[in-house]
């Protein structure tokens, strides 16, 4: 039973550091634009698959894997992801943010460049699931009962490394203010001398790249790509990151363990076939019980 | 004596850890102009939120017509007759100037969603009433030209007058104005005292006002009660406020750059 | 000026047309003139009409982001179904049919409204976290509320789980076979008019604009002895029943249904639909759900390409329309604004 | 007259877009080479006339509204004589439907359900049922594990054709183990990827035997996963949902070794069957799954069934026609078995047990 | 001279709303813009702080001249991070989610250049603080949870910070209490004169202003009517009519 709970332990952190990490580039976004990137599921999955056709790339020239193609995958990744993130931005958001309309038609747009996203791989990729390479060596460990893998203590550490990085930009530095400021008054922001695009082409790169961290470890950890891959992880992410206080990094990032909990202990203790029901009426709970998630604050206007 | 329209009993309230309010007495007999003035956050629109039931006060009563309203959700309040407005602008800013004229009717509808759906007779005659009420006031504030204009592409003066209408679209018999001088040009806001006092004429209001610029005070309030820090420091007419040491050194200042 | 007298008593004649068109199209469509295949389509962008103009009450006059809208859809699909089973068809709940399928033309409307409360009453359960909750958070609610009322049914194996439930047809045979006119597509087009007459007599009402003013400034609102609590009440369950309803149309108009037709997928159609057509304008809804459906139904020719392209064309049309369609105007207002600029130009 | 006449109408309701688009896909090929096949004969031959196939391909998006939609255009829009697919049950019931209210004749490559064609002389199928597959699973496994007393199976909730199948094996191998003899009962949606504690429990409960009705991208995370969490070596079996070229290579090899019921076996096949996958594998450059193989079988029949029942030029007679002919239809030689309909429309054929080899290859181990 | 307007025409749209005003401001001065609600005083600033559409009107025709340059083509955030000017807009707009602190921290943006710039910002923050006591006292508090006087303050404060030696307010005595008010000026003055920053002040409160300008210019539905030294305007009938109430 202990060693069950134990192993469950492990799995949950291991599983909600994947949830904590696409929630992360989520709450970056939005805490900025106070815009649900619905796309950034699908970034994941890009991200995914950039990796993919890198790693292969790689290796085929490297003849065996390692740390060193990792590595090298990891740069290459997050650098493509985040040209694909901010590229998304200028074309599809920037023009609508430009005309200054309701943010829920961005939303919508988000969602559509997600679609397109999806179902352009799909039509260009074929319908074959790929089979992500092995880049490093998978060590089996045991200690007792509980079993890990390297690559789960790998993203357990990613998840925490990122995490603390994000938490520096946004919180210390004049630059990650600025991030926050935007999202609550855009048109002062020039009046303090920065720049709002570029602080907002930084923020969808910084985000798009988080995704690309996030993909490859997924891609590693379970590693059949399919087109539709980020979208439900998406969603979910999205659910983890506003009960943690949509905004708040610190509230993401606890959202993702959340959630990776609830689902891995419910349907460790109950049948498994009510794994989302139970795990949703948690989390609706958590939000009715608490309205704006545990580290967010309700935008409480002064009257 | 006459009844008090209003009487707030050692009003006490905190924000968290934050003392914005403690021991506030004060009582405003019906058909009175009365002032609240004090130094910025001292707590003056805290007071106007704790009455029109935004906040639950921490400690003290609230008392209308002698009724006590602590626990009430605003919409009560307001249905009392109580109207108000806010110290930066907050009108419905697109939907019709008509539209946020009407939607103050809501406390007495008097028909249902059934009858919406079925336009009964009941429904039909009090939209007519209320379009026509509504015209009217509008009317009285030379406004009805403007009816069908969003309030978003109006200048601020005018959107002031909206929002007073508005308030008195409600038909109360206090009303609480909080800085309704604000960015007004000297000229018009000395338009507004006359403006203020002939609606108070016009539909004999109580009325109760925070405001920074001392004419309209000190022309308009026959009593005014100032705050600082969360308390009472003095109240008195405008004479007595207007040489009162702890005010001047307070509040007032010497009036000189 | 012009629309201030707006809601004045809209002549008969209107009426008279209107009844008039539906009695011919359903004799087309009764003598086989309209064929199945064009009648279905014209039943789903029904349906789609009201799924649309429906959640256009919460996304666009209240201004919340509901994205659980199919949630609702599948409550009265599921309830109007096992009724209709229940009522006119051999099924594992009561056995035999309860009623003889004369009368079925007579229950029939009676089932779907039926479906359409249920759905009500889950929006209630939705709208009282509304009272304390808003924007995103309210969003994240109703989309749990999408997962869980879809994850619900898929364990609920009385009414089929993820095999779904079938036999519903049987209900408009019942109908046809009494009298043989094309039941399905009248009842579409009559559920459709009362949506559409429904919504705009509310909203147009000064106890619905209620619900506007949450959208613009709820703290006015409340000082204007708006009770937004109540408004909220019935901008939920007003939206979540019309959807209600549109569910049990859609499953007597398949036959089937099954959790996975209800799923996030479906609500972001219906999000697609409401921003496509304008936050708060009825007609934006309307022609919204008629182009959506047609381009869904004109684009199957590019198979896998199909959902390239729409997405595709949605946003280059936000790009043009950033507001949607009809901004948050509705058809006249915007003829009117023209019929001014025209009357301008002519000035000049 | 004229050339409308010459050309016969088939239409393809399947699934190109959704979540899996890969079963589309081996449909449409299928099509294709019956197409290709059609093209080298000259055009299909009915009582000595030539015809032009023509197959009218639709996109049902996996979304059963779709499915109708697309249903309905098939018969009443394109006029088809005849429709194959769609494939899953939760669109080829209520497609079934339509086209038996229009009295057109489908037959579904592999929608196993039998709801699909119960009460639906137009409809048939051309795979084996659920109620067939899970027992015969049950029974190899008696025969091939026989120390196996011990069950577990984790089945795709979301999905009506895994939780049949699973329901189905638990019920038989309980009749033929005794009771608690299914030790897991452990499910999973649609989407997940990750099974750590469906897995953790099915070994702390000790099975002999994990048994996975799963589609094989489930099974190719599932396996390797199962491996990591110390499932050692103890024996696996799947069903005719694993039966893909992908599979092989998405789990890396891991599902070499082990077991499951199906239709057909690719390797070592002979005759018509190896002619199909030789053809296919140049085209499209993999070994075709069963679903394309069902296809091409499903396709076959309808055009053996407008040969029997030949053209009037009337499209409800061939309707008609085309039905009865497939209905009285005596051991269609398939490439996936000899089949005869039954009242159902349901195929009597045996499902076969393959084994995925080293060489990573569906290799025949025998027939139940 | 630092600022030259020439003949700048503003639209918002197709209206336009500032038909071709002329003005200019030396080095070191003190100047007020005063006018009526609406008479276009507001987009005049905005105009010179190159605010982007859609909150900004468009420059139709003119030009604006910093220290003899044309500066149509420059982007607001350059001008500040050029210490070229700073602007207290209409409305406060100061950023409600971030305390006080990083409210003020967030406007040294434009010194992070700066050699010494921990030092320059620690004076600074002093000023400010020393200027209003009662910044000091909400220093953790989130901007939103502030009284409309405080947020006016904070406003202040934090075009202090940016360093700028032109400085623009408008309508900064808005909502605050008559002896603040007084401080501000003397403090706003006493900048002016140490460390020689030039301002432009836009109020409604035409006594005040003048008082505080050395020059002023009045603006009427988009037209510059009168213009002088402040006593030759609070002398001018007109003006004392119009503006200062009798
Ligand atoms: N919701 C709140 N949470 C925390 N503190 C608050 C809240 N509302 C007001 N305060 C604090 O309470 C004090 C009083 O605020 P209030 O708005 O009543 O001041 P005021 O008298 O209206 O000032 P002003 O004249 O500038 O409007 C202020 O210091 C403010 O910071
Ligand atoms: N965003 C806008 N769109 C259209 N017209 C506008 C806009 N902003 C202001 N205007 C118009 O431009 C004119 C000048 O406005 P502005 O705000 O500059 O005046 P102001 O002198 O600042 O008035 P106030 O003293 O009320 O601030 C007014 O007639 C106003 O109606
Ligand atoms: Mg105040
Ligand atoms: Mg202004």
């Amino acid at each position: 039973m202990l060693a069950t709970i134990l192993q469950n332990i492990f799995n949950a952190l291991q599983w909600g550091s994947f949830y904590s990490m696409i929630a992360l580039g989520y709450c970056l976004v939005y805490g900025v634009l106070r815009l649900i990137n619905f796309a950034h599921g699908d970034i994941f999955m890009t991200a995914c698959y950039i990796a993919f056709f890198i790693a292969s790339a790689l290796l085929s020239t490297f003849v065996s894997g390692g740390s060193v193609v990792f590595v090298a995958t990891l740069i290459l990744t997050m650098i493509a992801t985040a040209l694909v993130g901010v590229t998304i931005e200028r074309v599809a958001y920037r023009p609508l943010r430009k005309k200054g309309v309701n943010r829920l038609y961005v939303v919508i747009t988000a969602l559509m460049v997600g679609f397109i996203l999806e179902n352009g791989n799909l039509a260009f990729l074929g319908a074959s699931s790929r089979r992500f390479p092995d880049i490093l060596q998978k060590e089996l460990w045991n200690f007792g009962p509980v079993t890990l893998t390297n690559l789960k203590v790998l993203v357990i550490v990613a998840a925490f490394v990122v995490f603390g990085v994000l938490q520096f930009i946004v919180k210390k530095t004049v630059f990650g203010m600025s991030m926050r400021a935007i999202s609550y008054d855009k048109f002062a922001i020039p009046l303090m001398g920065i720049p709002v695009n570029r602080v907002i082409t930084f923020t969808f790169a910084l985000g798009s790249s988080l995704a690309a961290v996030a993909g490859i470890l997924f891609g590693m950890s379970y590693p059949v790509l399919d087109p539709y891959m980020g979208m439900t992880i998406g969603w979910k992410a999205f659910i983890a990151a506003v009960v943690g206080g949509i905004g708040e990094i610190s509230g993401a990032f606890l959202g993702g363990f959340i959630l990776g909990f609830i689902e891995i202990f419910i349907a460790a203790f109950f049948p498994s076939s009510f794994k989302d029901l139970v795990s949703f009426v948690i989390l609706l709970i958590i939000l009715v019980i608490k309205p704006t998630g545990f580290f967010g604050f309700a935008k409480s206007t002064k009257i | 004596m006459m009844e008090n329209h209003l009487e707030i009993k050692s009003l006490t309230h905190r924000f968290g850890g934050l003392q914005a309010l403690t021991d506030i007495n004060l009582s405003l007999e019906r058909g009175q102009i009365v002032g609240l003035i004090g130094p910025n956050g001292a707590g003056k629109t805290t007071v106007f939120n704790l009455v029109s039931g935004f906040y639950i006060p921490s400690e003290g009563d609230i008392l209308v017509h002698g009724k006590r309203i602590n626990a009430k959700k605003p919409h009560e309040i307001a249905a009392m007759k109580i109207g108000r407005t806010f110290q930066n602008i907050r009108l419905w800013s697109e939907m019709t100037v008509l539209d946020n004229i009407r939607i103050s009717q809501h406390y007495c509808l008097g028909y249902g969603v059934l009858d919406a759906f079925l336009h009964t007779k009941k429904y039909k005659k009090r939209e007519e009433e209320i379009k026509k009420s509504s015209m009217e006031l509008l009317e009285v504030f030379k406004l009805a030209d403007l009816a069908m204009e969003y309030p978003k592409n109006l200048p601020y003066g005018i959107q002031r007058r909206v929002e007073i209408a508005r308030a008195l679209s409600l038909q109360p018999d206090l009303l609480m104005l909080d800085e309704p001088a604000a960015g007004l040009s000297t000229a018009d806001t000395i338009e507004l005292i006359d403006y203020i006092r002939w609606i108070h004429d016009k539909f004999n209001l109580t009325i109760w006002m925070i405001e920074h610029q001392m004419e309209v005070i000190m022309t308009l309030c026959e009593k005014i009660t100032v705050i600082d820090f969360g308390k009472e420091i003095a109240s008195g007419s405008p004479a007595e406020i207007k040489s009162n040491p702890k005010v001047i050194n307070a509040y007032l200042g010497d009036g000189t750059i | 000026m012009q629309q201030l007298n707006s809601n004045t008593k809209k002549p008969l004649t209107i009426i008279i047309v209107i009844i008039a068109a539906m009695v011919l199209l359903t004799a087309l469509a009764s003598f086989g003139v309209l064929n199945p295949y064009v009648q279905s389509v014209l039943i789903s962008v029904g349906i789609n009409i009201i799924f649309a103009s429906s959640l256009n009450i919460v996304n666009g006059y209240m201004g919340e982001f509901s994205c659980g809208h199919a949630g609702f859809m599948a409550v009265g699909a599921y309830v109007s179904s096992v009724l209709s089973l229940i009522c006119f068809n051999e099924n594992k709940f009561t056995g035999s049919a309860l009623f003889p399928p004369q009368v079925s033309f007579i229950i029939f409307p009676v089932i779907v409204l039926i479906g359409g409360i249920a759905a009500a009453i889950m929006g209630l359960i939705i709208a009282i976290p509304s009272f304390k909750t808003r924007d995103d958070y309210l969003a994240i609610i109703t989309l749990a509320a999408n997962y869980i009322i879809v994850t619900a049914i898929n364990n609920l194996e009385p009414i089929g789980g993820s095999r779904g439930l079938m036999g519903m047809k049987g209900t408009i045979f019942a109908m046809t076979d009494t009298i043989p006119i094309a039941w399905m597509f009248l009842w579409v087009m009559i559920f459709v008019l009362v949506c559409i007459v429904a919504i705009r007599r509310l909203m147009g009402s000064v106890l619905g604009k209620g619900i506007s003013t949450i959208r613009y400034d709820e703290i006015s609102a409340e000082i204007m002895s708006v009770n937004t609590n109540k408004m909220k009440l019935l901008a939920f369950m007003f939206s979540s029943g019309l959807a209600g309803i549109g569910g049990a149309l859609f499953a007597h108009q398949l036959g089937f249904i099954n959790p996975a037709s209800f799923n996030i997928m479906k609500s972001t159609e219906g999000m697609v639909m409401v921003y496509l057509g304008g936050m708060g304008s009825l007609t934006g809804s309307v022609f919204a759900a008629i182009l959506f459906t047609f381009l869904l139904e004109a684009m199957r020719p590019l198979q896998i390409f199909k959902w390239v392209v729409i997405p595709l064309l949605l946003i280059l049309l936000m790009q043009f329309r950033p507001e949607g369609l009809m901004g948050n105007k509705e058809l006249p207002q915007l003829i009117d604004k023209f019929k001014a600029r025209k009357a301008n130009k002519g000035r000049q | 007259g004229g050339g409308s006449d010459q050309t016969i109408k088939i239409g393809l309701n399947i699934p190109l877009t959704g979540d899996s688009p890969k079963v589309g896909e081996g449909a449409k090929y299928a099509s294709e080479i019956v197409q290709k096949e059609l093209e080298a004969a000259g055009g299909l031959d009915v009582k000595g006339k030539k015809y032009k196939v023509q197959f009218v391909i639709v996109d049902n998006e996996l979304k059963a509204d779709s499915a109708v939609q697309a249903a309905l255009r098939l018969v009443v829009q394109d006029q088809v004589l005849a429709v194959m697919g769609p494939c899953g049950s939760g669109r080829a019931i209520p497609a079934g439907q339509v086209n038996n209210e229009n009295r057109t004749p489908m037959v579904s490559p592999w929608a196993t359900n039998p709801a699909v064609t119960l009460n639906r002389p137009y409809v048939f199928r051309a795979c084996i049922l659920d109620p067939v597959q899970a027992p015969a699973a049950v029974n190899f496994a008696g025969s091939q594990f026989p120390q196996a007393k011990k069950t577990a199976i984790l089945y795709n909730l979301d999905d009506d054709y895994s939780k049949t199948l699973a329901e189905l094996f638990r019920d038989s191998w309980t009749k033929s183990n005794g009771s608690g003899s299914v030790v897991a009962f452990e499910s999973f949606g649609q989407k997940d990827q990750d099974f750590s504690v469906q897995l953790t429990r099915i070994i702390n409960a000790g099975a002999d035997l994990l048994y996975l009705p799963d589609y094989y991208n489930h099974v190719a995370l599932i396996i390797p996963q199962a491996k990591d969490l110390g499932w050692g070596n103890k024996p696996i079996l799947g069903s005719d949902s694993w039966g893909s070229a992908d599979l092989v290579s998405l789990s890396n090899g891991a599902v070499k070794g082990y077991y499951f019921t199906t239709h057909y076996a690719a390797a070592g096949a002979v005759g018509a069957t190896k002619a199909f996958i030789d053809k296919y594998k140049a085209a499209y450059g993999y070994t075709p799954d069963d679903v394309a193989a069902l296809s091409y079988d499903s396709i076959h029949i309808i055009l053996q069934a407008i040969q029997t029942a030949g053209i009037t030029g009337n499209l409800q007679t061939d309707r008609d026609g085309i039905k009865n002919a497939i209905a009285t239809m005596k051991n269609f030689d398939g490439i996936t078995g000899k089949m005869t309909f039954d009242a159902n429309g349901d195929p009597e054929k045996p499902a076969v047990v393959v084994r995925v080899n080293d060489a990573g290859e569906f290799e025949y181990v025998t027939s139940m | 001279m630092l600022l030259e307007v020439k003949d700048l025409k503003v639209s918002y749209g197709n209206i336009e709303v500032l038909h071709g005003i002329s003005f200019n401001i030396d080095k070191g001065e003190i100047v007020t813009l005063i006018g009526a609600n609406g008479a276009g005083k507001t987009s005049t600033l905005a105009s010179l702080a190159r605010l982007p559409r859609p909150e900004a009107p468009v420059v139709t025709g003119g030009d604006i001249l910093y220290e003899g340059l044309s500066m149509l083509k420059t982007e607001p955030h350059t001008l500040v991070q050029r210490h070229m000017m700073a602007l207290v807009p209409e409305g406060r707009h100061i950023f409600g989610n971030l305390t006080v602190e990083e409210n003020l921290k967030i406007a040294t943006y434009p010194n992070r250049k700066e050699v010494n710039k921990a030092v320059i910002n620690a004076e600074t923050v002093e000023m400010v603080y020393s200027l209003f006591p009662r910044l000091e006292e909400r220093r953790k508090q989130r901007g939103e949870l502030l009284s409309g006087g405080e947020q006016q303050m904070l406003a202040v404060g934090r075009a202090l910070m940016t360093g700028s030696n032109f400085i623009m307010l408008d309508e900064p005595s808005m909502g605050l209490a008559p002896k603040l008010m007084y401080e501000m000026f003397r403090a706003l003055r006493q900048l002016n004169q140490i460390k020689h920053i030039t301002i432009l002040v836009v109020e409604q409160n035409a006594k005040v202003a003048l008082e505080f300008a050395s020059r002023g210019y009045v603006l009427k539905t988009g037209e510059i009517i009168v213009q002088g030294s402040s006593d030759e305007l609070a002398a001018n009938p007109d003006v004392k009519k119009a503006y200062l109430g009798g």
